[in-house]
């Protein structure tokens, strides 16, 4: 084996082991966007109440974008509210997730005939994870926080997630 | 190697021998003396510009670190009264929440928006922090810890504090953001009004202890809870609770958060930051408790005074004891300072926000003419203990006795609080 | 005292420099992915309208004013203030007493005024008279 | 500071009288819950039972069809509301292969909304809301739990015994709780992203555009 290779195969696990701790950070700060909509709306206050307390994660609400990781869809997305989720969206900063509550969210659910509805948050925005349930239990949806934490655990920040460019001023 | 040690053990033998080196100036005064070497060389300058920025990097440091626990601790203080758990996931009862938050902060996007005051929109974090940093040049920190103990001490706390609303305001009107621009105006004028309570409040110890500087208010008090200020009159109680409002309404802690009031002006005026940048504002947000309960300790609570160790005899202490007694101030300062924190939070988690025309008539119709009235009648009543000094002491007694009453009775409302609906204390339970 | 300021100076120095270095390493990892819709002012999801530097309720400004005028004043009783216990020590106590007194009387009759006047009323009809105060204005800033 | 336009004096007192006394309360309240035991139940890992094991006796979690006794009369889909469940029937000669079977048997559970109205015409009752409310997925697809695995496989349907009042059944949830189990299987990235593909098997509705 090669010195370069030696030297490659020190950088790669340092770069991992950095990658860890870093993913450690980051998965138990996720803060999310409130974006109540209807009877899942109710779901995520109670995740964010005493019993659930989503907080034990590091997990709180904040009402800007700019400063959320995590958007969590919760409820029947209209049409007239999807133009407001994908600018929403689009605001928030990178690094950022999207987890669909609920039935309604992921398909349009029974409001799937609606002409009003969008059928499913995933036509606008792309979705980390999908919360199965109407409304899903304050339990079911902090088990989609935990799929989040796992998909963020797994992410290489040195080499895949980095995004291009850099941030331009200090 | 040995050159380190030897100026450790030198500096540390002229710690002791010195005895009162009750500020870095005298400490390197004394250091470059017993090395032989005039104060007026270019030398002298140098080490003194050196240990001063050793100090200042160690004390903002020190100052961020307690925020970010700070944060640890309210959120764990807040669940705790809301019948929640709070953060346990990362680290020891979740200590290290602050470092995993600091960390994903410094790794998100940072965000300028279109037509915001580019500028502008970059100076206001470091507004905010360059007040917030130079308060703690005048705060003491136990009975020889201070960076620099003005003159002017109090007056520069009170200059200085008010350089945060320069940053508050900038990073509103420079968002380009509606919501901003709102919470950037209610913050400046909120803090612009609670000036005057507490500028007048603060004139309480100053007329009592006849001087500005901050270790000179302490030094005027004694270690036994009727020798403090507070317990001085009636009108010096009134003035620390005036003083303790004002501050709350001057650092945006609830229930005057109306700058960045959540639910009705999203994030107030750091609705447009991210990342990094945003931050600040919550490390000074903050740090700012430890700045307001200190300088409250300092001038009302007798600081780091030690019940039954005169400030002369403490100074005249020399050796293992100046040293062992400086930690037990220093501890005791900090032990006072953490439980007006932890009220701040308390105060945070009970209280409703405030409307805006009640902040302001709170201010301008209540406290204002009581601190005016509160100074008169510190003023008078100086006046009346210099010709009748065993009112004095009468007063002190009689309002301790009514402050430990007062306590006595909220313990008990409290436990009865607790067990009318058939609960029971458990600290220890569900961590 | 030299040495007091340059204390101050250096505080506020290594606090800047506290905030730069910590950007500038949040700036060598951090993403940065602008988009257009991502550097919109931020309205709950709409696209903002209008300028957002919009008027604002004049109250603040009149707020500002009162402050200017009571604060210069704190501002020179603080120096009466720290001399007054010497002064009470020595004997002179009843005549810093008056001075401090006279000083206190002009900050609370300016109070008396601008409350007579209905200044102090944030919720209030700024084309009526003070007498008419309160009542149906706008309670929004 | 109720009111702040108090004009008296006694007034003025009665509001700061007020303040404290509130004060007074509502500071006491919040330190006595400080020192009372908080009533979160810390879901995943420490709780003193399983979730599950907490719900109400008519919890209404996840359906499940035991195949086994499934009649396949379709009595189900059609009581379905909002088409959640889908199945596709095969006739065969009754000889060499069973006369009738189930090619699929699709329930979108992305999509169902838990009203129970499946379970009542159920002759059998194989089709049952089960206890599981965790099936987060990282793909919309994912979130369909195929009844019959393999559709070249098909299911035959169950024939139940004359006058028979009771059907074996397996225990409620071990189906659901391993077809979830297979979710965790790698799920594509983002497959709907671009709202080109059409989504197959059951969310597909002819009547309409999706």
């Amino acid at each position: 084996m090669s010195a370069a290779q030696d030297l490659g195969s020190v950088v790669t696990t340092s770069t991992s082991h950095i990658d860890a701790i870093i993913n450690l950070a980051r998965k138990s700060s996720i803060f999310y966007l409130l974006f109540g909509l209807a009877c899942c709306g109710i779901e995520l206050m109670q995740t964010g109440g005493p019993r659930a307390d989503i907080d034990r994660f590091g997990s709180v609400p904040r009402a800007t974008p700019r400063q959320s990781d995590l958007m969590i869809v919760a409820g029947t997305l209209t049409y007239k509210m999807a133009e407001r989720c994908r600018l929403l969206y689009a605001q928030m900063a990178e690094p950022k997730y999207v987890i669909s509550m609920g039935s309604c969210a992921n398909c349009g659910g029974l409001f799937q005939y609606a002409y009003s509805v969008c059928k499913g948050v995933d036509k606008i925005i792309p979705v980390d994870i999908y919360v199965p349930g109407c409304p899903p239990r304050p339990e079911a949806l902090t088990e989609g926080l935990l799929r989040i934490q796992d998909k963020i655990a797994r992410e290489r920040w040195f080499s895949g997630r980095r995004l291009v460019g850099r941030a331009s001023a200090t | 190697m040995s050159a380190a040690a030897t100026a450790i053990s030198l500096s540390l033998s002229t710690i002791a021998k010195t005895s009162n080196p009750r500020s870095p100036e005298q400490l390197v005064d004394g250091l470059l003396r017993a090395r032989g070497i005039e104060a007026s060389s270019p030398l002298s300058t140098l080490a003194m510009v050196a240990a001063l920025l050793a100090i200042a990097f160690i004390v903002v440091n020190c100052a961020a670190i307690a925020a970010g626990i700070f944060s640890w601790l309210e959120r764990r203080i807040a669940a705790r009264m809301q019948s929640r758990v709070g953060p346990n996931r990362v680290g020891p009862a979740g200590f290290f929440q602050w470092i995993a938050d600091a960390v994903k902060l410094l790794l998100k996007e940072d965000l300028i928006p279109e037509g915001a005051n580019v500028h502008l929109f970059r100076a206001a974090p470091y507004f905010m922090m360059v007040g917030f940093a130079c308060t703690f040049v005048a705060l003491p920190f136990s009975h020889a810890l201070i960076a620099a103990d003005l003159g002017v001490g109090v007056f520069y706390l009170l200059a200085v504090t008010a350089f945060v609303v320069v940053g508050v305001l900038a990073s509103g009107w420079s968002s380009n953001s509606k919501w901003s621009l709102f919470g950037s105006i209610r913050s400046a004028a909120q803090i612009v009004s609670y000036e005057i309570p507490a500028g007048m409040a603060l004139l309480v110890p100053v007329l009592l202890a006849g001087t500005l500087s901050t270790q000179g208010i302490i030094r005027a008090q004694g270690g036994w809870p009727w020798q403090w200020f507070v317990f001085h009159d009636p009108a010096a109680l009134a003035a620390f609770f005036i003083y303790f409002i004002s501050a709350l309404a001057e650092g945006n802690r609830a229930p005057f958060d109306l700058p960045e009031a959540e639910s009705e002006l999203v994030a107030g005026y750091n609705t447009e930051y991210s990342g990094m940048r945003f931050s600040y504002f919550f490390l000074v947000e903050w740090g700012n408790m430890w700045v307001m309960s200190a300088l409250a300790t300092s001038v009302f609570l007798g600081g780091w005074q030690l019940p039954g160790l005169d400030a002369a005899r403490f100074d005249a202490l020399t050796g293992g004891a100046a040293i062992g007694l400086e930690i037990v101030s220093l501890a005791l300062f900090a032990l006072k300072t953490m439980s007006l924190v932890f009220v701040i939070m308390w105060l945070r988690w009970t209280l409703p926000r405030l409307r805006v025309d009640q902040l302001m008539s709170l201010c301008w119709k209540y406290l204002v003419p009581v601190s005016f009235a509160g100074a008169l009648f510190v003023a008078g009543w100086m006046l009346v203990v210099r010709a009748a000094p065993v009112l004095d002491l009468l007063m002190r007694g009689a309002l301790t006795a009514l402050g430990a009453l007062v306590v006595t009775l909220f313990v008990r409302r409290t436990l009865s609080n607790v067990r009318d609906v058939g609960d029971r204390l458990d600290v220890r339970g569900n961590w | 005292m030299h040495v007091h300021l340059a204390t101050v100076l250096i505080f506020a120095a290594v606090a800047g420099a506290f905030v730069f270095l910590s950007l500038a390493i949040g700036k060598l990892l951090r993403p940065d992915a602008p988009t257009a819709d991502k550097s919109l002012p931020y309205e709950c999801g709409e696209r903002p309208i209008g300028p957002a530097h919009i008027n604002f309720n004049p109250r603040f400004t009149l707020v500002a004013l009162v402050f200017v005028i009571f604060e210069v004043e704190i501002a020179l009783v603080y120096p009466v203030a720290a001399v007054y216990r010497s002064a009470v020590e020595s004997g002179s106590g009843l005549r810093a007493f008056l001075a401090l007194f006279a000083f206190v009387a002009v900050l609370a009759i300016g109070l008396a005024v601008v409350w007579a006047r209905g200044d102090l009323e944030w919720v209030r009809a700024l084309s009526k008279p003070a007498s008419q105060a309160g009542g149906e204005a706008s309670k929004q800033p | 500071m109720s009111e702040p336009t108090q004009k008296s004096l006694g007034g003025w007192a009665r509001d700061v009288s007020e303040s404290a006394r509130s004060l007074w309360e509502g500071m006491s309240v919040t330190l006595s819950y400080m020192f009372k035991k908080p009533i979160t139940t810390q879901y995943p890992d420490r709780m003193p039972l399983p979730v599950v094991h907490t719900l109400p006796t008519r919890y209404r979690g996840f359906l499940e069809v035991d195949m086994d006794t499934c009649t396949a009369c379709q009595a189900c889909e059609r009581a379905c509301p909002i088409d959640v469940i889908n199945i596709d029937l095969i006739r065969g000669d009754g000889v060499t292969t069973p006369k009738t079977a189930m090619e699929r048997f699709d329930i979108d559970i992305g999509k169902c909304m838990f009203c129970g109205l499946c379970v009542e015409p159920c002759p059998t009752g194989s089709i049952q809301h089960t206890r599981e409310f965790e099936g987060a997925a990282m793909a919309f697809d994912n979130l369909t739990l195929r009844f019959v695995p393999d559709p070249a496989k098909p299911y035959p349907a169950y024939k139940p015994p004359k006058g028979a009042d009771a059907y074996p059944r397996k225990p409620l949830g071990e189906i659901v709780r391993k077809l979830i189990r297979e979710w965790d299987a790698p799920a594509p990235a983002f497959p709907q992203r671009d709202g080109q593909t059409p989504r197959p098997g059951p969310a597909e509705v002819s009547h309409v555009p999706r």
